[in-house]
């Protein structure tokens, strides 16, 4: 998950990455105890790309100018995220901005270095070099190098470079950081680099050897609304799409396939929900009572196909919860796999129609949705 | 032999005391595939479901020749897990836990490529030729011996095309999941690189989904001259930028991890691709009749 | 350089290893705000190895017996150092305790893994079993597995173990440590494993990528001695031995050996000083006057071999030094090496004598160091 | 040809433009080494010294044929530039800088085994076979052909050392500076190989300190029933606990590392140890005419 601007740059500052020396701020009067002059750098401390185009980083001329860039900053939501901290620097004249980053390849089979000569947030617009070199030990600095020849003809800059890409490479190991990004890099007028933004996603997964990224991740959790904050609580694994159609699934391929199907069939998924990794009475039973609560939700699909888990087991469950159930939300069941005949019987017996097909099961939903 | 495993692999399962290593052994020997050996370190079992255990890896490899491994052992304990096993002489291994450190990950592919073994996962139900052997937990009753090859970074999605292709007539030479992470033991460019060399696969199936760039190594491969017909469904085109789906891999960061972009990538290299479930089979049967017409014309 | 307890086991905790829920304080007084029951352990905060034997380590029943033995740590000396901070822990029963540690091992070419089945200030009595693995990706934790089943025969401690193993290998790569040891390590009642101790020698050579570790190396620095904090600022190697003859050296090495010859001699090396690191007028100006400025130091010696360092230039920096130096200290050259027939010249000029042998230079030293 | 290098190697200096890579591209040329190319990467130079200048070590070595790297570039890059000249199929690399990051070193000595290579350092002034050829910055005329092997923990003591050997007529075959790090690409144990092989060398002087358990190595050779004489100076014994004397590795953490235990261990196994550099030509000179006799013996 991705960490803050000034999280990130914490991060660079304490492995040898030089960065502005900048102030966190939780409120405007803040700005008050600033003493390194100006103009400077007012930034939006959250959690998502894309911050920059969507006005995130204000420039301030004076104090005045600084306090009304920290209002407007704290007042606005970026992709959904209101910032609880700015970040303020100064804004320092270099000659160049570039791009360098490290991240996980698939197809490289690990890291790979990304560089582009034009940094800032133009970068999208053309793709940066890649340099794929998969386990830390392959990373050589003279393929590296060599690549950035062909593109920059400033040695000079080309060995800060490489020195930098060392060092990153480093970083990313010791945090275990899917990827780190910073973007712009400037070039100072002496020639040096100063990382002016840091984008540091750390993977989640290595959590158990990073009190770090188990911090951020329950902070992460607190922040999501409070269906997704439960479900990930219950060990469920939730996004929030916003639709009429609540789906209970199992395994994340099957799950964006069921979301797929109800999204071509002209409707929206209410949620991406798969409770595979907690495939029990109580993960039913809180998925149930997440998505009834919700008064968006108008239908539900219970969408599973078992492999390992049982489906007359999930059938019993499911007849339980059905029974106990307040709700009135119609729900749809489509459950196929392991035991499938025996399930079919124990819904049977509940009461409970089991849809043969996925298509058929998400038809019947969508009717029942557009029925007024 | 089909790719990876068949009726003559030996196979040793460690972390066999669990339940899902109990489940394993039962289910994979019920499916015809030889159990030969359980490691479960920590425990003084002697046999589990029948299946003789052992204190480490290389006892058990010794004693039974076992020469494939599926591993459950907890995602901290993976890449140790792994290691042991390649030592151990293991030429075909299957790490199915999810939750695994990407840089362990990096590592595990490492010290397998180094060894010239193969590594299946992590987060993957792992490999089955239907009829002649499974590596792995995927429901055996989905799959029937055919023709097609399939290839799966999704575990569920894969058991509900393998039933519905099974279903409809079209056999499976061999399935492999290859998994939802970003690092994969095996990749999909390697995966399509086994089953081009498997005389028994005529015809390949990719089940794919948003965020990664591994289709467009079957984009590349669909393009080659000398290429099997290929079909595939990429999932997750509701999925909004952004946000992880489940697989830590099932992510649109940027516009060539969307599944648009992917799709359209896979039709221009001659890949005949999904809409969604609901066509699925029907593009799976074109793949199957271009490689009876290719066939033909030869 | 070693870091404080409560400083390595922070980072034990940050990277997913269990330790105790401590407080550090500054003062005895601050014992007060202690929530966490009795009775405690309290610990002196030192960079030195030893302290249990010592009696850096403190039980305290109750508030009274914990203010007392705060006072008593805060005014003892171990090694020479005083505590700024003690730490004070829950003094936890535990039913055994056990040694495990990773170290730089020469012969390995790299790290050993370090293993005693009996922990605690007792774990010199025998030495630990050594698991040498050099790179980190050579470690493999069956190959620890199957060492350990020798000695110890509780599997789930075992495995316990192992992973803990796997969990510092990554703790000492990340942080760039030479030794990390955990002495002892408790096993709990429930069978679980926790720090009870932490000592972590960070790698000075790789301050380059660990602010954590410039600032230990500062801190450290102005700890030392006036002179020695001074050297070291200089950019010159100094260790403070405390004997009658100064040494102006170049190169570890021969450094020793001339401290060796001093004391075969009957005397005491004064110190330790290598001149290698800064063979300027600057450094070699910086050198005598902290020399000149001890008065335990009563004669000098100049003893370098150049390889690099051409020998008369060296000759016409002492000649200069010599010629505005106000002390008068004696002072016995030995200067070899590179353009020493030129540098003998040199010396003859500036009226000094450099003598053929460094044994006749520490003889001639030796003899007017004993002249009452 | 005599250990590691003699007239027919071709040298490459990475980091030639500085001071001290010039002063030893003439100081190395002055001796007899070939020098044959330098590397500096970031400057336009086109020759320094009369060497000619490349690009990178690609470049230098299929120019010119080198297959020997002395490395002149600060600690931060180090790592990256042995790497290169592995990667550029340089066989034998000296890198003499100080500061290095064990973990760097560690990382070093590993991809020399890998490539098959050796690398000497870090830390030293490299090796010299006197009268042959040098790689490194010792001061050459210390040095004179002979059949005395000398291992090094220390570059000035070693100057020392030899100066004395020299003017008491006792050449030396080859003298190898193994670094004062605790993590060396040729470790005491390897050197000593290196030696006990070599037709040159009848006999060995090992110079060690405390800390550090290489000395041990010296010990087991000696113990040895093929072992050529050996002798040895160990320095440190006025070194206080617990202080490093400068090297990285020179530090008495327990008992094991005292110059006192480990000219123990070495008298035991027979070597010849030296009290202090008084008698330091004293135990060279039993050692080779140990060697003497026991060529008469045979």
């Amino acid at each position: 998950m991705m960490i803050t601007e000034h999280k990130g740059k914490l991060l660079l500052g304490t492995h040898g990455i030089a960065v502005p020396h900048g102030s966190l701020i939780r409120e405007p009067n803040q700005l008050r105890s600033w003493r390194n002059g100006f103009p400077i750098a007012v930034k939006a401390q959250v959690s998502s790309g894309g911050r920059g185009r969507a006005g995130g980083v204000l420039r301030a001329a004076n104090m005045e100018e600084a306090e009304a860039a920290a209002q407007r900053l704290f007042e606005n939501d970026f992709s959904g995220e209101r910032p609880q901290t700015l970040l303020v620097e100064p804004w320092l004249d270099h000659a160049r901005e570039i791009y360098l980053g490290i991240t996980v390849d698939g197809m490289a089979g690990g890291y790979a270095m990304l560089y582009a000569p034009a940094g800032g947030v133009e970068v999208e617009q053309q793709a940066p070099l890649e340099y794929p070199f998969g386990a830390p030990r392959n990373f050589k600095a003279h393929g590296f190098r060599r690549l950035l020849a062909d593109i920059e003809q400033d040695c000079a800059l080309r060995e800060r470079v490489v020195a930098l890409a060392r060092r990153l490479l480093f970083l990313a190991t010791a945090i275990d950081a899917i990827t780190i990004e910073i973007n712009p890099l400037a070039v100072m007028p002496d020639g040096k680099l100063l990382a002016l933004d840091a984008k540091i996603v750390l993977d989640e997964a290595a959590a158990f050897r990073h009190a770090e990224t188990s911090d951020e991740l329950e902070r992460a959790r607190k922040k999501e609304r409070p269906a997704v904050a439960k479900a990930l609580a219950g060990n469920l694994m939730m996004v929030w799409l916003g639709g009429e159609v609540g789906l209970v699934s199992g395994g994340a391929g099957m799950t964006m396939a069921a979301m797929d199907l109800i999204a071509d069939a002209g409707l929206k998924p209410a949620c991406f929900l798969d409770c595979s990794s907690n495939p029990t009475p109580a993960g039913y039973q809180l998925a149930f009572k997440l998505l009834d609560a919700e008064p968006e939700v108008r239908a539900i699909l219970v969408s599973i196909f078992g492999g390992g888990t049982h489906m007359d087991r999930v059938a019993r469950v499911m007849g339980d919860i059905m029974k106990k159930r307040r709700s009135r939300k119609p729900v749809f069941f489509r459950m196929n796999g392991t035991g499938r005949d025996k399930a079919d019987a124990v819904m049977r017996e509940a009461g409970l129609y089991n849809y043969p097909t996925l298509e058929s099961a998400i038809d019947a939903a969508v009717a029942e949705v557009r029925t007024p | 032999m089909s790719v990876l495993i068949d009726q003559s692999a030996r196979v040793v399962i460690q972390g066999i005391g669990g339940n899902f290593g109990r489940f394993s052994a039962r289910d994979m020997v019920a499916y015809g595939t030889q159990v030969v050996a359980g490691v479960a370190p920590g425990r003084n079992a002697r046999e589990v479901e029948g299946v003789p255990v052992f204190e480490d890896m290389r006892a058990a490899c010794s004693a039974t020749g076992a020469q494939a491994a599926l591993i459950y052992v907890p995602a901290p304990g993976a890449l140790d897990a792994v290691l042991e096993a390649l030592d151990a002489g293991c030429r075909v291994v299957v790490y199915p836990g999810d939750g695994l450190p990407v840089q362990d990950a990096i590592d595990m592919r490492a010290a397998t490529h180094r060894d010239g073994a193969v590594l299946i996962g992590p987060n993957t139900p792992g490999v089955i030729s239907p009829g002649k052997a499974k590596l792995g937990f995927m429901p055996s009753f989905c799959y029937m011996p055919g023709k097609l090859g399939v290839i799966s970074r999704s575990g569920s999605l894969s058991y509900e095309v393998a039933w519905r292709l099974t279903t409809a007539g079209i056999g499976q030479s061999s399935a492999i999941g290859i998994g939802g992470d970003p690092v994969k033991g095996l990749n999909a460019a390697e995966a399509i690189e086994l089953l081009h060399n498997d005389p028994d696969t005529e015809a390949m199936l990719y089940l794919g989904e948003i965020g990664g760039n591994e289709e467009y190594a079957l984009a590349r491969y669909a393009a080659r001259a000398d290429a099997k017909p290929t079909a595939a469904l990429i999932v997750g085109s509701a999925a909004p930028r952004g946000k992880k789906m489940g697989h830590a891999a099932a992510l649109v960061g940027s516009q060539v991890d969307t599944q648009a972009a992917k799709a359209e990538a896979l039709r221009k290299a001659g890949v005949h691709v999904a809409n969604s479930l609901r066509d699925l089979v029907l593009v799976a049967q074109h793949a199957m009749s271009q490689s009876e017409k290719e066939v033909l014309d030869t």
